[in-house]
C-alpha cells in the first residue's frame, strides 16, 4: 500500500519533471500523453487507496524523511493516506486526469504546450501534498506549492501587454497572477501564525499530536489558532475580502480555471477546516463567524454573477458563492457535508469550466456572453455538458449538486439560524439565474457571434468523451451521498439533523429547489430568446455597483496599492534624502571643518607665532583655573 | 638699598630699552637698545653675584652676538627705517600683558627658599668664576662638552648655509643639465 | 683657593658615554676626512654613517643601564629603548642619500657630519634627566636639523627651515622659562631631585608655580612634538624638506622628545597634578582629532602625511596623560612600528620625487600624481598601499599594533571615553589614507612609467623593502617587541 | 631687601615684552632680537634664584643658554643669509608659499 | 590532516601571491583552479567533521603574543562550518561565472585574498585574529568595487570602507575591555580566545555598555537599519562579483559576530536588547522591502531586499531559542547562496545588455527562457517558497521569535508579503509582457559558462529546501551549546528564562 501511496503522490511530480525537460522545446504531443498516463495512474492508485480504506478501515501513515528538525521542532516528510485525504485524492487525481487530457486538445495550439503539461503536474503535484500531509508544515508546503503553480498558470501567457481595467478588468495575466499571488501570501501569514501558536503550545505540528492535545489548550488558544488559519483559508479559498484575485486568476488558461480555480486548489482552504475541524469544532464562535461569512460570501458572490458578462468570471463568481456554502456548512460543523459539497463541487464546476473552455476554443477565445448565443447548434455536445453541469449547480434533483446544496441549507435550519437559512436559499436561486442566464446566452437565442465573424467549432471528440466522467459524476455523485457520511464518519464527526428538521426536510427541499426552479425560468424568460439590453437596468446604481464588482478591485488599487506605491517611493526617498544625507552629513562636516580649520595653516610664520602664544595662555590659563577650581 | 636702588633702576632701564626694541621702527634704535639690555642684564648678573655671568654676558652677548647682528643688519641692508606691516597692536598687547599678568600670578606667590634643598650649593670659599668653573668641569662638564659640538654645529651650519656652493642648487636642475664644475 | 677635587673614575661610569663618544667621534672623523681628501662620492659617507650608527647601536645594547657622571647621566630603559628607536631609524634614514638623482644636501660631507652630531645629540637629550642637558641635547639636534633643512637648497626648505627656525628659538625660550619655573618651585634642575622636592613639599609649596612650570615645560614640548595649537610648523617644514628627512623628522626627534616628556610628565602625573594631566589629554585629544580633519583636505600626500603624523603624535601623547608602565611601552612600541611604515611611506614619495614640479606648480606629490599607479608600476602601488592601510591601523599591519596596545592601555586605565576617541579618530584618519589608495588603484593614470620610479635606485628599495617586511611581518615580532619594551619601561620605572 | 619674587617678575615682564615682540614683528631679524629677549628673561630668573637658593645649577643653565643663544644666532643668520640671497626681503609675509 | 583549518584560511592567500607570476590569460583558470581545490577542501572539512560534537572541532591554538593573550586560534563548530563551505562555494561559482574582462589577473587574485579574510572571520576563535580578518576583508572589496565598479564606485568603495572601519573601530574598543576585564578576572592572564571570554561574566552595566560597542561593530556590517545606506551604493556601483561575495559572505560576517560573540558573552545584555534590537529588525523588514519596491534598479531591488532579509536573520538571533538562532544561521546560508545568485543572474543580463533598470526591459522570459528559470527559482527562493532554501530558515526565525513576541512576529511576517510584493513586480516587469525593447530581441539565452555556474545554485537552493537536515543539525546542536553557554551564564532570572536551550526545559 505504501508504494500505492508514493504512485499517487509522485506520479505527478514526475510527469511535471518530464515534461519540464521540454519545456523551452516546441510542442510535443507524446508529452501531453504521458502526463495524462501518468495523471491517470495516480488516480488509479489513489483510486485503490480510497477502495483499501473503505474495505479494511485501514488507515496509512508513512514517513518519507525528516525535513526540518531545530530545537524542539521536528517536522517529518510524513503522508497520511486517511478518509479525508482519500477523497480529496480521488477528487483531485481524478478531476486533474480529466483536465490533462482535455488540456492536449485545448492547448494544441500553444507554443508553450509542454510547459503548461509541466505546470500542471507540478500543480496537482502540490495539491497532493496539501491533502496528503501528515502535519501543518507538510500541509504549508503544498498551500504555498499551489499558489506557485497558481501563479505559474495564471501568468502562463506572460506576455500579454498591461492593459487598463476597462478594457480588461484582470489587466493582464502577469499582473493577475501576481495579485494571486501576492493576496494568498496575505492570508499564507495568517496560516503561519495559527502554525506558531499550534506549534508553541503544543511542541508539534504533526495532526495527531496537536488534535490529541486540544483538550489541554485553553480555549484562548485555541480561538487565536482557529482564527490564524481561518485567514490562511480565507486566502486560499478567496472568500470576502481577499476574493478579489479569483475572478482575476481567469486570465489564465480555461483547464487551469478548471482544475485550480474551481476544483480543487481554492477547495484548499475549506480542506483546511475540515482537516482541523478538532480545533473548529470546540471554538464556536469562530466557526460560527466561518459559517456567517461563508453566507455572506454566497450570495455576495452570486449577486455579482448576476450582471457579469465574461463567460469564465461568472462561473467563477459561482465557485466563490459555492465556496461559501462549503463554509457555511463547515462552520456550522456539517464538516462532512461540507467535504462532500467540496467533492460534488469540484465535478460539475470542472466539467462546467471545461465547458467553458469548449466555447472559449471554438469561439476563438472571445468570452463575452453577449457575443455568443445560439452555440447550441454547433456545439452539441459542450451544450449538453454545461447545461448538466449548470443543473447540478442549481441544485436540481438528481443530480449532484442538489443532494449536496440541500444539505447544507438543511444544516443551516437545522442550526435554528433562519438569517443563514433563507440568506442561503435566495443564493440557491439566484445560482439557478445565472447559471442558466448564462446557458442560455451562450447556447440559445439569436447568433451574435456572426457579427464578428467568428465562426465557431466543436472541441475534439476525444476531449468531450474525456469529459464525460465529470460529466457522469455531476449526475451521479449525489446518489452516494448516504455511502459517503458512512465512508467519512470514521474520521470526521457525524452531522445528524434533528427529528424536527428531519421532519422539515421535504419541505426545505421543495423550497429550495422552488427557487432553482424559478430562478432558471425567469433567465429562460429573459434570455432564452436572446439578448435584450436595457439601458435604464445597466445604468441603475444596483447594476453599476454589480458589474463593478462593488467597486472592490478599485478601492483595493486606490486604498492599497496606490498608497503603498507612494509610501515606498516616500520610503526610498527619505532613505537617500534623509538618512543617507545624515550620514554623508557628518563626513562632509569633518571635511568642512578640516577646509576651515587649515586657514589657522596661513603660511605666514606671524600666523603661527600667534597660535602658539594664544595657545600658550590658553594652557596656562586652563591649567590655573583647573587648580582654582579645585 | 644699593641693591635695590640698583634693582629697579636696572629694572625700568631694562623694560624701557627691550620695549624700544620691540616697538622701535628704527633699527639701529631697536639694536642699540637691545644691546644696552643686555648691559643691564649683566648688571643684573652682578647683582645677584653671578659674575662670571655677567662677564660672559657681556662678552658673549654684547660682544659677539650684537657684532653678529650688525653685520646681518648691514647685509641685509636694513639700516633705514623699517617697512613692516606689524600685527595688529591690540591683539599683540593683550596677549602681551595677559601673559605678563599670569607670570606675575604665577611668580607673585610664596617662594620660601629654606624649604629647597640646593642640589649643587655654592661653595661660600671660592669665588664665583670659581665655583662656576668647579662646576663646569665636574658636574658639568658633559653639557659643557657638548656645548662646544653645538657650537661647532653652528659654526659648520653658518658656513654651509652662508657658503658660495649654496647658490647653485643642485636641487632645482635637472640632472641632465648638471655640469661636472657645479660638483665640486 | 681652588681646592683640587678628587674624582674617581670608576664612580664616573664612563662607558656611559661611549654610545655618544662614538658618534661625535664619527662625526668628527667625516669632517676629517673631507678636509684630508675633498670630492669623495656620498656613497662612502653613508657608509660611514652607517658603521659609526652601528657601533653606536651595539654599544647602546652592550652598556649596562645605570646613572654616570656625577648622576648626571641616566642610562636607564627608557634611555636605551629611545637611543635604539632613534639609532634605527637613523641607519634607515642614512642610505636614502644615495638617490639616483642628485641632491644638493648630498654633496656636502657636512651634510653627514651634521646628521650624526644630531644625533649624538638626540642621544644626550634622551640619556641625561638633568634639564640643562637635556636643553643641549635638543638645541643641538635642532640646530643640526634647522640646517639639514635648508641644506636642501631651494626655497621651500629656506621657507621652512626659518618657519622651524624661529618657532624653535620661541620655545627653547618657553622651556628656558619653564625650567626657570621648575627650578624656582623645586631648587633643582635635575629630574629626580625635582620629583622628590615635590613630593616633599606638595603640602605647602605653591602649586600654581608648580603647574605653570609644567605648562611652559610642556608648550616647549607641544611644539617639539607638534601638538595643537604648536603644530603649524609641521606641515610647512615637512614639504619644505626632503622627503627622507621630513619621514626622519616625523619620527626620531619625537621619539627622542616624547622620551623626555615621559621623564617630565610622569613626575606630575604620579604627583596626581589633575589639571597637568588633563591639559596634556586635551592636547593629545584636540590634536589627533584636528590633524585629522585638516589632513582629509590636503591634496599634497606629503602634506597628508605630515598632518597624519601630527595626528599620530596626538594620538601617543594621550598614553603619556594615562601614564601607566603599559602606557609609556605603547609609546615606544607604537613608534617603533609607526617608525618603519612612515618612513616607508616617505621614501615612496622620495623615489617619486621630481626636480620640476610636474603635476602641479605648487607640490611636489599631488595626488594626482599617483593617479592609476597600479597600472603603471603595480608592485610600487602595492607597497604603498600596504604603508597607507597600516598608517590607517588596518591589521595586521605594525601601525594596528601600536594602536591596539595604545588603546588597551587607555582601556586597563580606564579612560575609556579616550578610547573610543582614539577609535573614532582613526576612522576618520583612513579616509585621507584611502584617497591615495583610491588616486593608485581606481583611478586612470595621467603620466606614464618612469615619473613614478624618477629617483629610483638600489638602496631605496632596500629601505622599502625592510620597511614592507617590518610592516607585513609586524605580528611575528610584536611580542618579542613589547615584551621588551615593557621590561625596560619597568626597569627604568615609567 | 629685594626679594626673589621681584627678580622673577622682572623676568616674567622681560619674557613677555620679548613674546610680545616675537608677534609683533615681521621682520625676521627684528623678531630674533626678540627671542633674545626672551631667553635672557630666563637668564635673569636663574640667576636670581641661583642666588636666592644658594645653589649653583642655576648660574650653569644660564651659562648653557647664552652658549644656546648664540648658536642660533650663528645658524639663524645663515638662514636669513639664504634667504635674502633668493628673495632679497625679510619680510615674513613674503615668506608664506607654503600653506594649507 | 590536524591543520586543515590553516591550509583553508592560508591557503588561498599563498596561491594569490603566487597568482602574480600567472600569465593574464591564464588567471582566470588558475583562480577557478585554486576556488576548486578550496572548495573542496571545506567540504573535506565538512566530512570529517565529527557532527555529534557541539564544541569547537579541529582546534589549532598557540600563543602569538604571550603576555598580551593574542594567539593563533582557529576553530570550527556547526555554526561556522556552514559559513566557510557557503564561502568557498560562493567564491567559485563567482570565479566561474565572473564577467570582468581587464585586469583580470588583479581579480583573480583579489578574490584569492578576499577569500582568505573571510574564511578567516568565521574560523577565527581569537577575537584579534578575528578583527584582524574582519578589517583585511575591506581591503579587497575596496578594490574591487573602486576598480571595476559603475560610475560612483570611488564614492561608494570609501562610503562603505569607512562606514564599516569606523564600526569595527568601535567594536575593537569593546575587545579591549572584554580582555581587560578578562585579565582583571584572573588576575592578570590575559586572553583574547573567544573560548575563554564565554566563561566571562559581566555585570549589567558592562554588558549593557560592551553589547553596545559590539553592536555598532556588527550592525554597520550586516547593515541593520539606520546604518544601511552604504550598501545600496556598494551593490549599486560594485561589478557583479563583488555584489555576489557582499552580499553572500561579508553581511554575513555581521550576523555571525552576534552569534559568536554578543549573545554568549552578554547574555543579560542580549536578552534586555531584544525589544529594540526585534524593533530596528522589523523596521529593516518593512522599510527596506518598501524601498526595494520603490527601485527601478533590478540589482537595487535585490540589494534592499538584501537588507529586509538580514532583518530576519537577526530577528531569530534575538528569539534566544533555538528555532530563532538555528533559523537565522541557516538564513545566513540561504541569503547567501540566494542574493548571490541574484546578483549573479542580474550580472547576466547586465553583461548583455549594460543597463540594469527595469523599464529597459519586459518580456525577457520569451527571449531567455532559461535565464528566466533560474531567476524565477531564486526568486521563489527569495520569497521563501517551502522547498526551497529560503523557506527553511524564515519559517523557524519566525517560528522562533513567535515565542518572543506574537505581535512582532506578525509584523515581521509581513516580511513574507512584501518581499513577493517587490520581488513579482520586478519579474513581471523585466520579465513578462511583451517585448518592449526591440535590442532585447537578439539577446542570447545563459550560455555554458553560465549554466555551469548556475546550475550548482539551483541545485543547492532545491536540495537544502528539501533536505535542510545534514547541515540544520549540525548548526542546531552547535546553537544549543551556545544557548546552553548563555544560560548559564545569564545572571538575572529573566534572561534565564526566555533562554531556551533544548532538552533543558518542555516547550511550553
Amino acid at each position: 500500500m505504501e508504494s500505492l501511496v508514493y504512485i499517487a503522490l509522485f506520479a505527478p511530480l514526475v510527469s511535471s519533471l518530464f515534461a519540464g525537460l521540454f519545456a523551452m522545446t516546441p510542442k510535443k504531443q507524446f508529452v501531453g500523453v504521458i502526463s495524462s498516463l501518468l495523471l491517470f495512474a495516480s488516480f488509479v492508485a489513489s483510486a485503490i487507496l480510497a477502495y483499501h480504506i473503505s474495505s479494511t478501515n485501514e488507515i496509512i501513515h508513512v514517513k518519507l524523511m525528516d525535513w526540518i528538525a531545530a530545537g524542539n521542532l521536528n517536522i517529518p516528510f510524513g503522508f497520511l493516506v486517511d478518509y479525508v485525504s482519500v477523497t480529496m485524492m480521488v477528487v483531485v487525481t481524478l478531476v486533474s486526469t480529466v483536465v490533462h487530457i482535455y488540456s492536449n486538445g485545448y492547448m494544441d495550439h500553444d507554443k508553450s504546450f509542454n510547459r503548461f503539461f509541466s505546470y500542471l503536474s507540478a500543480f496537482v503535484f502540490s495539491m497532493l501534498v496539501l491533502v496528503m500531509s501528515d502535519n501543518f508544515a507538510g500541509l504549508f508546503i503544498g498551500w504555498e506549492g499551489v499558489g506557485v503553480c497558481s501563479w505559474l498558470l495564471i501568468g502562463f501567457w506572460y506576455h500579454k501587454a498591461d492593459v487598463t481595467r476597462d478594457v480588461n478588468p484582470s489587466i493582464s495575466p502577469s499582473w493577475a497572477a501576481n495579485e494571486a499571488f501576492i493576496m494568498n501570501r496575505i492570508a499564507d501569514l495568517g496560516m503561519l501564525v495559527g502554525l506558531f501558536i499550534i506549534y508553541w503550545n503544543v511542541g508539534s505540528l504533526q495532526y495527531d499530536v496537536v488534535f490529541k492535545a486540544i483538550p489541554n489548550l485553553t480555549p484562548i488558544i485555541l480561538t487565536t489558532a482557529a482564527i490564524a488559519l481561518f485567514i490562511g483559508a480565507m486566502g486560499k479559498s478567496a472568500q470576502f475580502p481577499l476574493h478579489t484575485w479569483l475572478t482575476d486568476a481567469m486570465e489564465g488558461p480555461t483547464p487551469v480555471s478548471a482544475l485550480i480555480h474551481a476544483a480543487t486548489m481554492v477547495t484548499a482552504g475549506v480542506f483546511l477546516v475540515i482537516r482541523a475541524n478538532p480545533i473548529f469544532s470546540v471554538t464556536p464562535e469562530v466557526s460560527y463567524f466561518i459559517a456567517a461569512l461563508g453566507t455572506f460570501v454566497a450570495f455576495f458572490a452570486a449577486s455579482m454573477a448576476l450582471v457579469n458578462r465574461d463567460l469564465k468570471r461568472i462561473i467563477a463568481f459561482s465557485t466563490l458563492s459555492q465556496l461559501g456554502y462549503m463554509f457555511a456548512a463547515a462552520g456550522l460543523g456539517a464538516y462532512w457535508i461540507a467535504l462532500f459539497h467540496l467533492a460534488a463541487h469540484a465535478f460539475f464546476k470542472a466539467l462546467l469550466f471545461l465547458g467553458a473552455g469548449n466555447v472559449m476554443h471554438g469561439m476563438h477565445n472571445e468570452l463575452d456572453i453577449f457575443k455568443m448565443g445560439g452555440l447550441k447548434k454547433v456545439m452539441r455536445g459542450t451544450y449538453l455538458y454545461m447545461g448538466l453541469a449548470s443543473l447540478a449547480l442549481a441544485g436540481i434533483f438528481p443530480l449532484a449538486g442538489f443532494y449536496s446544496k440541500d444539505a447544507i441549507i438543511e444544516t443551516a435550519f437545522n442550526e435554528g439560524n433562519l438569517i443563514l437559512f433563507i440568506i442561503l436559499i435566495v443564493t440557491a436561486g439566484m445560482t439557478a439565474f445565472y447559471s442558466f442566464r448564462q446557458v442560455f446566452l451562450t447556447f440559445h437565442g439569436d447568433e451574435r457571434y456572426k457579427e464578428l465573424g467568428i465562426h465557431p467549432h466543436e472541441m475534439y471528440k476525444y476531449v468531450l468523451i474525456a469529459m464525460s466522467p465529470l460529466a457522469i459524476l455531476a449526475v451521479i455523485a449525489g446518489w452516494f451521498k448516504g455511502w459517503f457520511n458512512s465512508f467519512i464518519i470514521h474520521l470526521l464527526p457525524n452531522y445528524e439533523m434533528s427529528e424536527h428538521t428531519h421532519h422539515l426536510a421535504l419541505y426545505i427541499t421543495l423550497i429550495v429547489s422552488a427557487f432553482a426552479f424559478g430562478g432558471i425560468i425567469l433567465a429562460y424568460i429573459k434570455y432564452n430568446k436572446g439578448l435584450v439590453r436595457s439601458e435604464k437596468t445597466e445604468n441603475s446604481l444596483i447594476y453599476k455597483l454589480l458589474i463593478n464588482q462593488y467597486y472592490i478591485p478599485i478601492l483595493y488599487e486606490a486604498v492599497i496599492s496606490k498608497p503603498y506605491a507612494e509610501l515606498s517611493k516616500l520610503a526610498w526617498k527619505a532613505d537617500t534624502k534623509i538618512i543617507d544625507t545624515f550620514v554623508d552629513g557628518i563626513a562632509k562636516v569633518l571635511y568642512v571643518s578640516g577646509d576651515k580649520t587649515r586657514g589657522m595653516q596661513s603660511g605666514n610664520l606671524s600666523n603661527y607665532l600667534n597660535w602658539m602664544a594664544a595657545g600658550a595662555i590658553v594652557l596656562l590659563v586652563v591649567a590655573i583655573l583647573s587648580l582654582v577650581a579645585v | 638699598m644699593f641693591e635695590q636702588i640698583a634693582f629697579y633702576l636696572f629694572s625700568v632701564l631694562t623694560i624701557g630699552l627691550f620695549l624700544i626694541t620691540v616697538f622701535s621702527k628704527n633699527v639701529l634704535y631697536a639694536m642699540t637698545s637691545l644691546a644696552s639690555g643686555m648691559v643691564l642684564i649683566a648688571g643684573f648678573f652682578f647683582l645677584v653675584g653671578a659674575d662670571f655671568l655677567g662677564v660672559v654676558q657681556l662678552i658673549v652677548y654684547v660682544g659677539a652676538v650684537m657684532a653678529l647682528y650688525a653685520f646681518g643688519m648691514m647685509f641685509f641692508n636694513v639700516t633705514k627705517d623699517l617697512k613692516e606691516k606689524t600685527t595688529s597692536n591690540i591683539w599683540v598687547m593683550i596677549i602681551g600683558v595677559t601673559v605678563a599678568l599670569l607670570m606675575t600670578l604665577m611668580f607673585g606667590g610664596a617662594i620660601n627658599p629654606d624649604a629647597i634643598y640646593a642640589s649643587l650649593p655654592i661653595n661660600s670659599s671660592m669665588t664665583n668664576p670659581q665655583a662656576v668653573g668647579m662646576a663646569l668641569f665636574t658636574k658639568y662638564l658633559v653639557p659643557f662638552e657638548v656645548a662646544a659640538i653645538m657650537l661647532l654645529i653652528a659654526m659648520i651650519g653658518g658656513i654651509v648655509l652662508a657658503g658660495k656652493k649654496m647658490d647653485k642648487s643642485l636641487t632645482d636642475a635637472e640632472d641632465e643639465k648638471i655640469q661636472p664644475k657645479d660638483v665640486k | 683657593m681652588v681646592m683640587p677635587i678628587n674624582v674617581n673614575l670608576s664612580d664616573l661610569n664612563l662607558p656611559l658615554l661611549t654610545p655618544m663618544l662614538i658618534a661625535i667621534s664619527g662625526g668628527l672623523g667625516i669632517l676629517v676626512i673631507d678636509l684630508i681628501k675633498s670630492n669623495l662620492h656620498k656613497s662612502l659617507y653613508v657608509m660611514l654613517a652607517l658603521m659609526i650608527f652601528g657601533a653606536d647601536l651595539v654599544t647602546v645594547l652592550g652598556t649596562a643601564q645605570g646613572r654616570g657622571f656625577f648622576d648626571l647621566m641616566l642610562f636607564d630603559g627608557l634611555s636605551i629603548v629611545s637611543q635604539i628607536l632613534i639609532l634605527v631609524a637613523s641607519m634607515l634614514f642614512i642610505p636614502l642619500a644615495l638617490t639616483s638623482k642628485r641632491f644638493h644636501e648630498f654633496s656636502y660631507p657636512e651634510f653627514f657630519a651634521l646628521f650624526v652630531f644630531m644625533v649624538a645629540g638626540l642621544q644626550f637629550m634622551v640619556t641625561t634627566d638633568n634639564l640643562i642637558l637635556i636643553f643641549i641635547g635638543i638645541e643641538t639636534s635642532s640646530l643640526a636639523l634647522y640646517v639639514l633643512i635648508a641644506m636642501h637648497n631651494r626655497f621651500y626648505s629656506f621657507e621652512a627651515a626659518i618657519k622651524y627656525f624661529t618657532m624653535g628659538a620661541v620655545a627653547a625660550g618657553f622651556y628656558a622659562m619653564g625650567s626657570a619655573v621648575i627650578y624656582a618651585s623645586t631648587g633643582s634642575v635635575e629630574l629626580w631631585q625635582i620629583s622628590e622636592a615635590l613630593k616633599l613639599g606638595s603640602e605647602n609649596s605653591n602649586i600654581i608655580l608648580i603647574t605653570g612650570g609644567a605648562v611652559l615645560i610642556l608648550i616647549a614640548f607641544a611644539f617639539k612634538l607638534s601638538l595643537f595649537p604648536f603644530h603649524t610648523w609641521a606641515p610647512d617644514v615637512y614639504e619644505g624638506s626632503s622627503a627622507p628627512l621630513a619621514g626622519y623628522m616625523s619620527i626620531v626627534p619625537k621619539v627622542a622628545a616624547f622620551t623626555v616628556a615621559l621623564r617630565i610628565f610622569s613626575i606630575y602625573i604620579d604627583l596626581g597634578l589633575q589639571s597637568v594631566q588633563s591639559i596634556i589629554l586635551i592636547l593629545s585629544v584636540v590634536t589627533m582629532t584636528l590633524a585629522n580633519i585638516m589632513a582629509l583636505v590636503q591634496q599634497d600626500v606629503k602634506r597628508m602625511l605630515a598632518y597624519s603624523s601630527i595626528s599620530h603624535a596626538g594620538f601617543v601623547m594621550a598614553a603619556i596623560a594615562i601614564g601607566t608602565t603599559k602606557a609609556s611601552t605603547a609609546i615606544f612600541v607604537y613608534y617603533a612600528l609607526f617608525m618603519f611604515t612612515n618612513l616607508g611611506a616617505f621614501t615612496m614619495l622620495w623615489i617619486s620625487r621630481h626636480k620640476v614640479k610636474a603635476f602641479s606648480d605648487r607640490f611636489d606629490h599631488p595626488y594626482e600624481k599617483f593617479a592609476g599607479m597600479i597600472k603603471i608600476v603595480p608592485m610600487g602601488a602595492v607597497v604603498m598601499a600596504l604603508f597607507m592601510l597600516s598608517l590607517a591601523g588596518v591589521p595586521p599591519f605594525s601601525v594596528f599594533w601600536g594602536k591596539l596596545y595604545i588603546i588597551s592601555a587607555a582601556v586597563d586605565a580606564d579612560y575609556i571615553a579616550l578610547a573610543f576617541i582614539m577609535a573614532l579618530n582613526s576612522a576618520i584618519a583612513a579616509y585621507y589614507y584611502l584617497k591615495l589608495i583610491v588616486y593608485m588603484f581606481l583611478k586612470d593614470p595621467i603620466k606614464s612609467v618612469d615619473t613614478v620610479y624618477y629617483n629610483i635606485s638600489k638602496p631605496l628599495m632596500v629601505v622599502v623593502g625592510i620597511a614592507v617586511f617590518v610592516t607585513v611581518g609586524s605580528v611575528f615580532f610584536f611580542d618579542k617587541l613589547h615584551t621588551y619594551i615593557y621590561t625596560m619601561m619597568l626597569a627604568a620605572g615609567f | 631687601m629685594i626679594g626673589l619674587n621681584h627678580y622673577l617678575i622682572l623676568s616674567g615682564i622681560l619674557f613677555s615684552i620679548g613674546l610680545v615682540g616675537v608677534l609683533r614683528r615681521k621682520n625676521l631679524l627684528m623678531l630674533f632680537f626678540s627671542t633674545e629677549i626672551m631667553l635672557n628673561a630666563a637668564n635673569v630668573a636663574f640667576a636670581a634664584i641661583s642666588n636666592f637658593y644658594n645653589d649653583l645649577s642655576g648660574q650653569m643653565f644660564a651659562f648653557f643658554i647664552i652658549a644656546i643663544a648664540a648658536s642660533e644666532v650663528a645658524i639663524g643668520l645663515g638662514l636669513l643669509i639664504l634667504v635674502y640671497k633668493k628673495e632679497n626681503t625679510l619680510d615674513l609675509d613674503d615668506l608664506a608659499s607654503m600653506k594649507g | 590532516m590536524s591543520n586543515i583549518l590553516t591550509i583553508l584560511v592560508f591557503f588561498p592567500a599563498l596561491a594569490g601571491l603566487l597568482g602574480f607570476v600567472i600569465d593574464k590569460n591564464s588567471a582566470r583558470v588558475y583562480g577557478v583552479a585554486i576556488a576548486t581545490v578550496e572548495f573542496i577542501l571545506s567540504l573535506f572539512l565538512w566530512m570529517t567533521f565529527d557532527a555529534s560534537n557541539p564544541t569547537f572541532q579541529f582546534i589549532e591554538h598557540f600563543p602569538i603574543v604571550k603576555d598580551f593573550g593574542i594567539s593563533y586560534y582557529l576553530g570550527v563548530d556547526g555554526i561556522s562550518l556552514f559559513l566557510v563551505v557557503m564561502t568557498t562555494f560562493m567564491t567559485l561559482i563567482g570565479m566561474i561565472s565572473m564577467s570582468v574582462k581587464d585586469e583580470i589577473k588583479n581579480m583573480v587574485i583579489t578574490l584569492l585574498f578576499l577569500e582568505m579574510t573571510m574564511v578567516g572571520v568565521f574560523l577565527a576563535l581569537d577575537a584579534i585574529m578575528f578583527y584582524v580578518f574582519w578589517e583585511l576583508s575591506l581591503v579587497p572589496m575596496l578594490y574591487i568595487i573602486g576598480a571595476w565598479g559603475g560610475p560612483l564606485r570611488v564614492y561608494a568603495s570609501i562610503k562603505f570602507f569607512l562606514y564599516t572601519f569606523t564600526g569595527s573601530l568601535v567594536m575593537l574598543v569593546g575587545m579591549l575591555i572584554v580582555a581587560y576585564s578578562f585579565s582583571q578576572a584572573t588576575g592578570g592572564v590575559w586572553s583574547f580566545a573567544i573560548t575563554d571570554w564565554y566563561a566571562l561574566g559581566f555585570d549589567m552595566k558592562y554588558q549593557i555598555g560592551l553589547f553596545l560597542a559590539f553592536f555598532i561593530g556588527f550592525a554597520i556590517k550586516v547593515p541593520m537599519f539606520p546604518f544601511h545606506t552604504w550598501l545600496p551604493y556598494a551593490h549599486g556601483q560594485a561589478p557583479t562579483i563583488g555584489s555576489v561575495i557582499l552580499a553572500a559572505v561579508l553581511l554575513k560576517m555581521g550576523t555571525y559576530g552576534f552569534v559568536r560573540f554578543s549573545l554568549p558573552m552578554f547574555p543579560d545584555a542580549s536578552v534586555l536588547m531584544i525589544l529594540p534590537i526585534a524593533i530596528i529588525s522589523i523596521i529593516m523588514i518593512i522599510y527596506t522591502a518598501m524601498v526595494a519596491y520603490a527601485q527601478e534598479d533590478m540589482k537595487q531591488v535585490i540589494a534592499y531586499s538584501s537588507v529586509s532579509h538580514m532583518g530576519i536573520v537577526m530577528l531569530g538571533i534575538f528569539a534566544m531559542n533555538s528555532e530563532g538562532i538555528s533559523g537565522s544561521v541557516f538564513q545566513m546560508l540561504s541569503h547567501g547562496i540566494v542574493s548571490g545568485a541574484l546578483f549573479m543572474l542580474v550580472g547576466v543580463i547586465y553583461d548583455r545588455t549594460h543597463t540594469k533598470y527595469m523599464k529597459d526591459f519586459g518580456g525577457l522570459a520569451s527571449i531567455m527562457p532559461r535565464y528566466a528559470l533560474v531567476f524565477g527559482i531564486m526568486l521563489m527562493a527569495s520569497v521563501g517558497l517551502p522547498l526551497t532554501i529560503g523557506f527553511v530558515g524564515e519559517f523557524l526565525v519566525l517560528i522562533g521569535f513567535y515565542k518572543v513576541s506574537p505581535i512582532l512576529t506578525i509584523l515581521a511576517g509581513t516580511s513574507i508579503i512584501l518581499g513577493a510584493v517587490y520581488m513579482l513586480t520586478l519579474f513581471k516587469r523585466s520579465f513578462f509582457g511583451p517585448v518592449t525593447n526591440e535590442a532585447n530581441k537578439k539577446l542570447k539565452d545563459l550560455n555554458a559558462n553560465e549554466l555551469v555556474s548556475f546550475i550548482p545554485l539551483v541545485a543547492v537552493v532545491v536540495w537544502l529546501g528539501i533536505y535542510p537536515k545534514p547541515v540544520l543539525s549540525i548548526i542546531d546542536n552547535s546553537v544549543n551549546y551556545t544557548l546552553s553557554i548563555m544560560e548559564k551564564k545569564a545572571m538575572t532570572p529573566e534572561a534565564k528564562n526566555i533562554i531556551i536551550v533544548k532538552n533543558s526545559k518542555e516547550a511550553k
